[in-house]
C-alpha cells in the first residue's frame, strides 16, 4: 500500500513534468498546425542555460532567467526559421524541426562538451520531506509538482480569463478571422511559440537536477512528448494533461511491478520448457513488465491511433 | 417505366441537433439536366456531399440506378458510374495538367491498382486524355502543372476530371462560383458540350446559367424541396419568389 | 526525369515507347558503376560505395513514400533491418544445413520479408496519411527497434546476428570472398532495383500515388480508394527496403539491433529529404553526398556531425526541393541555351560564399580546439595547415574571411540574382 | 606568423585513401571507437590515455626492436557497428596492423566476427585486435578467435571479484540484480546469481531485474522497488546516464547499503556522484591508483594530468594493452608478422606499473590479472576523477583473479 501511495507521488512528478511540454507543444501544434520536433531541445536548453546561470548565480535566478532566454531563443526561431519554411507546407515545417533538434544537440555538445554536467539541486531543498514506508520523498519533488500546478493555473487563467487568452482561442479556430479583426496573427503565433518554448525552458531548468543534464537528454523524452500529445488528442490542453499523467502513471508503476509474462503463458496452458536455451520463445519466458515499461508509451499510442486517429480528446485528425 | 438515375427518398442528415437536410425526396431521370438552387445555408453542397459518399446521411436512402448507395465510400460510388466536382477548386496542383486527366482515366479503362502496367505505353490513355483536354481547350496548357493555371482554367479543368472517367451521372458544386460574365459564359457551354447524353445534376447560385442549362429545377430552402419542375414554373412559383426573395432579401442585411 | 518533362515527351509522340535519349541517363549510369571499382579500387573505397549503394535503394524505397505518396514515416528502418535479419537467418542456415541457395538471390529474399511485414503493418498504418501516418510509423519504429534487445532469439541482442557470405553455393566460380565481387552484386542490385522503382512510378499505382498525395479526397472520386493506393505504395516501398536489407546482410554480414533504431529511420528521412524528395533522382544525390559526409567528414572533424546539422536546416529553409531540386532549377536556362549568363555571376557570389563558410568552419573549429582540447596543445591542423589555436592571427583570419567573404557575396548577389532572370526569359519576350 | 606549413597530400579526395606503404620503423594502431555522438567523451578519453601510453612507454624510450615506434589514429565508429566495419576496413587499407577497441560488446562482436573473416580471406593484410575493454565473456569462449586479445577482465571475472568481496560481507543478507536489458546486462544477472549461490548460499536474490537500456527517463521506481525490498546491497552493470541515474535515485530515496557497479568512475560520472555517492558506490576494476602503489605511476599520472588537466586515467588497462603489446613485438621479434606478434602475446606474462602481473592465458587469449573493488570517496584520494576531489580507493584485492575460470574457447591458429 505504501509503494502504491509513492508511485502515486512519483508517477504525479512525472506526469506533470511531462505536461509542462506538452501544454507548449499542443498549443503550439493547435495554432500553427506544426508538430515541432525541437521541442525537448528546447527543454534541454533551458537545463544548460540554467546550469551556466548556476555557476555565477545559483540555482533560484535561473528558474527566472533559462526559461525567458529559451522562450526568446524560440520566438527567433519561429519568426527567422519557421515562418520561413511555412509557405512549404507541414511536412517541410516538420522536417524543419526536426532537423533543428539535431542542430541543437551539436550545439550544445558544442559548448558544454558531451559528458553530463553536474548541475544540482538548490542545496535548500536537498532534504528528505517526509518518508513512506521507509521511502524518502525528496523536498525538491514536492517543489517540482508545486511548479507545475502554478503554470498550469496560471496558463488556465491566461487562456480564460484574459484578452490576450480570448484572441489566442480565437486564432486557434479562426487565425483569418482574427487578422481580419487587426491583430497582429504573426505576431501572436511568435508569442505562442516563444511562450511554450519558454514552459518547456521551465520544465528543463526544475528536471535537470534530477533526471540529469546531458547531450542525450532531449532525445529521450522528444518523443514520448510527441506521443504524449498525440494520445491525449492534438490541440487539447486538457487532453494534454490527461495523457500527461496517464504516461507518468504507467511508466512509474508499469517500473515497480515485476509481473512476469510467464504467467500469461502459463495461462494458456503452455508449459515452461525445462531447458530453456532451446525454446523458440525463452525470450517471452523470462520477460517482465519493467523490461517493457518504457515503450508502453508507444504501444498505447498505436492502439489508439488505430481505434480513434483524433486521439483521446481531439477534435480534429491528427 | 426506366430506373430514375437517382432517386432520393426521405433523406435526412443531422450534424448534432442541427438537421441540415430535412427529408429530400428527388427523382432524376437517366439524360436530365437538372440543377438545384437555394439560398446560403439551404444545404446545397451538403446534399452533395450525401449522395457522393462524402457524409453518411442520418436516414433515408439515397439510390443510383435503383441501386442503393448506403454505407459506400465515394470510390466504390464513382465507379458505379457517378462523377462529381467541388465547389472549392480540387485539383492536383503538382502534378501536369495531362497528368491530372490521365489518373482520371485510369480507373475506367480497367487499370485499377495494376503495377505490371506502364501508363506511358498505353495509346487509349494518352489518346484519351489528349481528347479531354482537346473538348476542354487546354491542349495548349497540357504540361504546365494544374498549380499554375488560371482560375478559369483550372475549374475547366476540374470539370475535364470529372467527366473524364466516363461517368454517367455528372454532379457539378456550383461550376461558376466566382467567375466574371465571360468566363461563365465560357464554362456553361463547356458544360453543355461535355454532357451531352449524359444525367447532370448541378449545385448553381447563378439563375441565368441554371435557367439556361437545366431542363428541371429544385429549390431548396432550409434543407427542404419547396418546388420541382421546368425552370418556366419553378420561376413562376409564388413560394419560390417569397422563400427565395426573401432569404435573398434576408442576406442582404 | 521530372514529370513535366517525361509528359512532354508523350504529349509531342504519345506512347512512343523506349528511344535512345531516354535511355542514356541509365547507360551512363550503369557504365559508371562499372568503371568505379576500377578507378578506386581500394577496398575502404569499395567498401564506402557498397555502404552509397545500400543508402541508394533504401533512400529511393524511402522516397516511393515520402516523395511519391506524401506520406511521412519516422519508423522505415525496420523494414530494411527486419529484411537484412532474415536475409542474415538464411545465410546461416544455408550454412547449417547446406541449401542449395545462391548468394546473389539473397537480396530478393529480403524484400519479400520486407514486403510482408509492410503488408501487416500498412493494414493499419495506412489508413490515414498525414500525423497519424507519420506517429504509428514511429510508434511501430519504436516497438521493433525495442524488440531487439528484448526477442534475443531472432535478433540476437546487443551483438545482433553475423554469418559468412561466402559459405553459400559458389555462384558461377565466384565465392564473394573479395569486396570487388561484393560491389558488382550490389551493384547489379542496386541498377534492378532501381529502374524497378522507376518504373513502378509509371505504372497505375505509382501514379495514382501522387494523386493521393497531392488530392487524397479528389482521388477518391476518381474511383480510387486513397487508402489502398497508400497501402500499395507502402508495400513497395516495404519490397525495396528489404532488399536494401538484403544488400546490406551480404556486405556487412552482420545485423544488429543498431538497423532498426529510430537513428536510421531519422538519417534516411534527413537523406532523402536533402537529395529531393520531389525528383525520383534526388535520393540518389542525397544517399551519396550522405555518405560522404558521414565516412569522410568524420575522419577529418570531430564536429562533423554540426555542419550536417546546419546543412540540413539550411537546405529545410532555402532549397525545399532538396539538392536535386537545385540542379533542376537550371534546366529551363539549359533549354533557353542561356545556361553560359550564370557562369560569371555563379563564380563571382559563390567563391567569395564559400570563402565565408570556410571562414565560418575555421572560427568553429579553433572554438572548439580551444575548448575541449587538452590545455598546453594548442597546437592544430586544419586544410593541411598547422598552427597554433590561442594565436590571433589564425582567429582573425577565419573572421576576415568570414565576413569578408559574406561582404562580397552579398554585394554580387544582385547581379547574380539579374543574371538568372535575364537567363530564364526568352529572348525578346516581355519581362 | 608562426604558421608552420605543412601540406598533406594524403586525404584530398578520400575515396581514394591510397594505401600508404607500411613504415618498417612504425607500428600503425587503429583506435576504433566513438569520438562523436552520446559516448564520445569515453571514446575520446580513451583515445587520449592510448596515445600518451605509446609515447611514455614506446615512442620517449626510443622505440622498440631498435627504432620501431607506435602511433594510434583514432577512427570514429560514433558506437555503430556498422560504421565500425566501415573504419575498420580503411584502417587495413592504410596499413594498420592492430585494431584497439573497448566501448560496447556489440561492436567488439562485429569487430573480431570482422577481423576473422579477414584474416581468413586477405592472409596478406592480417590485422590483431586488441579488446581494451568490451567485457562479454562470450568473447573469449564461444565466439573466441585466434586473432581477438582481451586485455580487460571479463563480466565473470568481475563478478567473481565482487561476489568474493560480498562473501566477506556478512552484513549482506539481501541483494538486489539490476542491469540494463542486453547481452551485458544478462550476463552481470547470471554470473551474479550463479557465484551467489555458491559462494553465500544464505543470502538471498531479493530482486533480479533488467530495464531497457538508455530509455528509463527517471530511476526513481526502480528505487522505490529496491528500497520496498529491504535489500542489503545491489549489484549492477549499469553504465553512463543509466549507471548515474540509478545510483542518484537509489541515494535520493533513501538506499544507504553497498552499490556494486563495473562503471562508476570517470566521465563525469564520479563529479555527478559527489558527495551523494560517498562511501556508496563501489566498483570492480583492474590497477591501483589510491593510494598509489609505487612513484612510477604517480609520475605516470601527474605527466599524464599535466596534459590532460581534464582527463583521468580511469582505464589502466591501456597502458597495459600497450605495455604488454610492445613487449610481445620485442618478444617475437617482428613487427610485420601479426601471426608471430599473436603467439608470443599467448601464456606471456608481463609486469605493469599498476602493481600486477599480467599473463595473457593462451587458450582463451583472456588476460588474468590482480583485480580490486574500490569505493567511491574523497578521504585518502591522490588522484581523483574529473578534478571534483573524489576519486576511488582501493577496498580490497583479489590477486589473479579468474585465473582458473573455465572457457569453452576453441580456437583455431594459423
Amino acid at each position: 500500500m505504501d509503494l502504491v501511495v509513492i508511485n502515486l507521488i512519483d508517477g504525479l512528478v512525472t506526469g506533470l513534468l511531462l505536461f509542462l511540454l506538452s501544454s507548449g507543444l499542443t498549443l503550439i501544434f493547435s495554432m500553427m498546425g506544426v508538430l515541432n520536433f525541437a521541442h525537448a531541445s528546447f527543454y534541454m536548453l533551458g537545463a544548460y542555460f540554467a546550469y551556466q546561470i548556476s555557476l555565477y548565480v545559483g540555482f533560484w535566478p535561473g528558474l527566472i532567467i533559462a526559461p525567458v532566454l529559451v522562450g526568446v531563443l524560440g520566438a527567433l526561431v519561429e519568426r527567422y526559421g519557421l515562418r520561413r519554411v511555412h509557405q512549404y507546407g507541414h511536412v517541410p515545417e516538420l522536417i524543419f524541426t526536426f532537423g533543428l533538434a539535431l542542430l541543437i544537440e551539436e550545439i550544445v555538445q558544442f559548448f558544454w562538451g558531451k559528458n553530463i554536467v553536474p548541475f544540482e539541486e538548490p542545496a535548500a531543498l536537498q532534504f528528505a520531506l517526509f518518508n513512506i514506508g521507509g521511502n524518502a520523498v525528496p523536498a525538491y519533488k514536492v517543489f517540482m509538482i508545486f511548479v507545475a500546478i502554478a503554470i498550469f493555473l496560471g496558463l488556465l487563467y491566461v487562456l480564460t480569463k484574459t484578452r490576450v487568452g480570448m484572441i489566442i482561442q480565437a486564432a486557434l479556430s479562426y487565425p483569418k478571422t482574427v487578422e481580419a479583426l487587426g491583430h497582429n496573427v504573426p505576431l501572436i503565433f511568435m508569442g505562442v511559440f516563444g511562450v511554450g518554448t519558454a514552459l518547456a525552458g521551465v520544465a528543463g531548468v526544475i528536471a535537470g537536477p534530477v533526471l540529469g543534464t546531458f547531450p542525450g537528454m532531449a532525445f529521450l523524452l522528444g518523443s514520448i512528448v510527441f506521443v504524449t500529445i498525440v494520445i491525449g488528442g492534438l490541440g487539447s490542453l486538457f487532453g494534454a494533461l490527461v495523457a500527461s499523467l496517464l504516461i507518468g502513471w504507467l511508466t512509474t508503476f508499469a517500473a515497480t511491478y515485476n509481473f512476469e509474462f510467464a504467467s500469461i503463458l502459463t495461462a494458456f496452458g503452455m508449459e515452461r520448457p525445462e531447458d530453456l536455451s532451446e525454446s523458440y520463445l525463452r525470450d517471452l519466458w523470462v520477460l517482465t513488465l519493467p523490461q517493457i515499461g518504457p515503450i508502453l508509451p508507444y504501444l498505447l499510442m498505436v492502439l489508439i491511433l488505430v481505434v480513434r486517429p483524433y486521439g483521446l480528446f481531439g477534435k480534429r485528425d491528427a | 417505366m426506366t430506373v430514375p438515375a437517382l432517386q432520393l427518398d426521405g433523406l435526412r442528415k443531422s450534424f448534432g441537433k442541427t438537421e441540415i437536410i430535412r427529408g429530400i425526396d428527388l427523382s432524376i431521370s437517366a439524360g436530365e439536366r437538372h440543377a438545384v438552387i437555394g439560398p446560403n445555408g439551404a444545404g446545397k453542397s451538403t446534399l452533395f456531399n450525401l449522395i457522393t459518399g462524402r457524409f453518411p446521411q442520418t436516414s433515408g436512402t439515397i439510390r443510383l440506378h435503383g441501386h442503393d448507395l448506403k454505407g459506400l465510400a465515394p470510390f466504390e460510388i464513382n465507379r458505379m458510374g457517378l462523377s462529381r466536382s467541388f465547389q472549392i477548386t480540387n485539383i492536383f496542383p503538382k502534378m501536369s495538367v495531362f497528368e491530372n486527366v490521365r489518373c482520371s482515366l485510369l480507373w475506367s479503362q480497367g487499370y485499377k491498382y495494376s503495377f505490371w502496367n506502364m501508363v506511358s505505353r498505353s495509346r487509349e490513355l494518352t489518346e484519351g486524355a489528349m481528347e479531354i483536354l482537346d473538348q476542354i481547350n487546354l491542349t495548349s496548357r497540357a504540361e504546365l502543372p494544374a498549380g499554375v493555371l488560371s482560375y478559369a482554367e483550372q475549374r475547366a479543368l476540374e470539370i475535364g476530371i470529372t467527366i473524364a472517367g466516363g461517368a454517367d451521372v455528372i454532379m457539378l458544386d456550383e461550376p461558376t462560383a466566382g467567375m466574371s460574365h465571360s468566363e461563365t459564359d465560357y464554362i456553361v457551354e463547356l458544360i453543355r458540350k461535355v454532357t451531352e447524353d449524359k444525367t447532370l445534376v448541378m449545385v448553381e447560385h447563378d439563375m441565368g446559367v441554371v435557367f439556361g442549362l437545366a431542363d428541371r429545377i429544385s429549390v431548396l430552402v432550409y434543407g427542404e424541396i419547396i418546388a420541382t419542375g421546368r425552370p418556366e414554373d419553378v420561376r413562376g412559383d409564388p413560394k419560390v419568389q417569397e422563400a427565395y426573395l426573401g432569404a435573398a432579401l434576408e442576406a442582404e442585411h | 526525369m521530372t514529370q513535366t518533362a517525361q509528359e512532354r515527351a508523350h504529349v509531342s509522340a504519345p506512347a512512343s515507347g523506349i528511344t535512345l535519349s531516354r535511355l542514356m541517363p541509365w547507360i551512363i549510369a550503369i557504365l559508371f558503376l562499372l568503371i568505379m571499382p576500377i578507378l578506386f579500387g581500394s577496398n575502404s573505397a569499395i567498401t564506402i560505395m557498397n555502404q552509397m549503394m545500400i543508402t541508394i535503394v533504401f533512400a529511393l524505397a524511402y522516397n516511393m513514400l515520402l516523395g511519391q505518396g506524401g506520406m511521412l514515416s519516422f519508423g522505415h528502418a525496420v523494414y530494411m533491418g527486419v529484411g537484412g535479419f532474415m536475409c542474415m537467418h538464411i545465410i546461416r542456415m544455408v550454412e547449417k544445413y547446406g541449401i542449395p541457395l545462391p548468394l546473389p538471390v539473397l537480396p530478393l529474399f529480403g524484400g519479400l520479408f520486407g514486403l510482408g511485414l509492410a503488408m501487416i503493418i500498412g493494414s493499419f498504418s495506412t489508413r490515414k496519411a498525414g500525423t497519424v501516418f507519420a506517429m504509428i510509423s514511429l510508434g511501430i519504429g519504436e516497438l521493433i527497434a525495442a524488440c531487439s534487445v528484448i526477442i534475443v532469439v531472432f535478433f540476437g541482442g546487443e551483438e545482433g546476428i553475423s554469418g559468412d557470405r561466402t559459405y553459400g553455393l559458389p555462384f558461377f566460380g565466384i565465392e564473394f570472398l573479395q569486396q570487388k565481387e561484393v560491389y558488382y552484386l550490389l551493384a547489379f542490385w542496386t541498377v534492378l532495383s532501381t529502374i524497378l522503382m522507376y518504373l513502378f512510378s509509371r505504372t497505375p499505382v505509382g501514379r495514382m500515388a501522387n494523386a493521393v498525395r497531392d488530392n487524397p479526397e479528389r482521388a477518391e472520386f476518381l474511383g480510387y480508394s486513397a487508402r489502398w493506393v497508400r497501402y500499395f505504395s507502402f508495400c513497395a516501398s516495404g519490397f525495396f527496403a528489404g532488399i536494401a536489407g538484403g544488400m546490406f546482410a551480404i556486405n556487412y554480414e552482420i545485423l544488429t539491433g543498431e538497423q532498426l533504431s529510430l537513428i536510421q529511420s531519422g538519417a534516411i528521412l534527413l537523406i532523402t529529404f536533402l537529395g529531393g524528395v520531389g525528383l525520383f533522382f534526388g535520393p540518389i544525390i542525397g544517399a551519396i553526398v550522405f555518405t560522404l559526409l558521414q565516412t569522410v567528414l568524420s575522419l577529418q572533424t570531430e564536429i562533423w556531425q554540426l555542419y550536417v546539422g546546419a546543412l540540413f536546416v539550411a537546405a529545410v529553409m532555402f532549397f525545399p526541393g532538396g539538392l536535386a531540386g537545385v540542379l533542376m532549377m537550371h534546366v529551363p536556362a539549359i533549354r533557353l541555351g542561356k545556361l553560359h549568363l550564370l557562369i560569371v555571376p555563379y563564380i563571382r557570389t559563390l567563391v567569395p560564399a564559400v570563402l565565408c563558410i570556410i571562414g565560418v568552419a575555421v572560427i568553429l573549429e579553433i572554438l572548439f580546439h580551444v575548448r575541449h582540447s587538452a590545455p598546453g596543445d594548442n597546437e592544430m591542423t586544419l586544410f593541411w595547415i598547422t598552427f597554433d589555436s590561442h594565436n590571433p592571427v589564425a582567429w582573425a583570419i577565419g573572421a576576415v574571411l568570414a565576413l569578408g567573404g559574406f561582404w562580397l557575396a552579398r554585394m554580387s548577389a544582385p547581379d547574380l540574382r539579374d543574371a538568372w532572370h535575364r537567363a530564364n526569359t526568352l529572348d525578346g519576350g516581355a519581362a | 606568423m608562426s604558421f608552420k606549413t605543412k601540406f598533406g597530400v594524403a586525404a584530398a579526395l578520400a575515396l581514394s585513401v591510397s594505401a600508404t606503404a607500411v613504415c618498417a620503423e612504425e607500428m600503425k594502431i587503429a583506435f576504433i571507437d566513438p569520438l562523436s555522438g552520446p559516448f564520445a567523451s569515453t571514446g575520446s578519453n580513451g583515445l587520449h590515455q592510448f596515445e600518451f601510453a605509446a609515447d611514455k612507454l614506446v615512442n620517449e624510450k626510443g622505440g622498440i626492436l631498435g627504432g620501431t615506434t607506435f602511433k594510434v589514429d583514432g577512427f570514429d565508429n560514433k558506437a555503430s557497428p556498422q560504421e565500425s566495419l566501415i573504419q575498420l576496413q580503411v584502417a587495413i587499407d592504410q596499413g594498420y596492423k592492430v585494431i584497439v577497441q573497448g566501448n560496447s560488446s556489440g561492436v567488439a562482436h562485429a569487430l573480431t566476427d570482422a577481423i576473422e573473416k579477414h584474416n581468413k580471406r586477405n592472409p596478406d593484410s592480417r590485422v590483431l585486435f586488441l579488446n581494451y575493454a568490451a567485457v562479454d565473456p562470450a568473447l573469449t569462449n564461444d565466439d573466441c578467435n585466434f586473432w581477438h586479445f582481451r586485455f580487460d577482465a571479463n563480466a565473470d571475472i568481475k563478478m567473481d571479484v565482487l561476489t568474493d568481496v560480498i562473501k566477506d560481507n556478512q552484513d549482506i543478507k539481501k541483494v538486489y540484480i539490476i542491469g540494463q536489458d542486453y547481452s551485458f546486462g544478462k550476463a552481470v544477472s547470471a554470473a551474479a546469481n550463479s557465484m551467489l549461490k555458491e559462494k553465500r548460499p544464505d543470502i538471498e536474490v531479493v530482486g533480479d531485474e533488467l530495464h531497457p537500456i538508455g530509455k528509463v527517463k527517471d530511476f526513481t521506481p526502480y528505487a522505490r522497488k529496491i528500497v520496498s525490498s529491504g535489500a542489503d546491497a545491489v549489484i549492477t552493470g549499469n553504465w553512463g546516464a543509466d549507471m548515474l541515474g540509478l545510483g542518484k535515485a537509489l541515494v535520493a530515496n533513501g538506499f544507504s547499503g553497498p552499490v556494486y557497479t563495473y562503471y562508476a568512475a570517470g566521465s563525469g560520472i564520479t563529479a555527478a556522484f559527489g558527495e551523494a555517492g560517498k562511501g556508496v558506490i563501489r566498483l570492480v576494476a583492474e590497477g591501483q591508483l589510491n593510494p598509489p602503489p609505487n612513484d612510477q605511476v604517480v609520475e605516470y599520472y601527474k605527466a599524464y594530468k599535466a596534459k590532460y588537466p581534464d582527463g583521468n586515467i580511469d582505464q589502466p588497462r591501456i597502458y597495459n594493452t600497450i605495455g604488454f603489446l610492445s613487449a610481445a613485438i620485442e618478444k617475437a621479434g617482428t613487427a610485420d608478422d601479426v601471426v608471430s606478434i599473436g603467439k608470443a602475446m599467448e601464456g606471456m606474462e608481463w609486469d605493469s606499473i599498476f602493481g600486477t602481473k599480467l599473463m595473457m592465458r593462451a587458450e582463451d587469449h583472456q588476460v588474468i590479472q590482480n583485480m580490486h573493488v574500490l569505493v567511491h570517496t574523497n578521504e585518502g584520494v591522490t588522484f581523483d576523477y574529473d578534478n571534483s576531489g573524489f576519486g576511488t580507493v582501493t577496498e580490497s584485492t583479489i590477486d589473479m583473479a579468474g585465473m582458473d575460470s573455465p572457457t569453452t574457447c576453441k580456437m583455431d591458429r594459423p
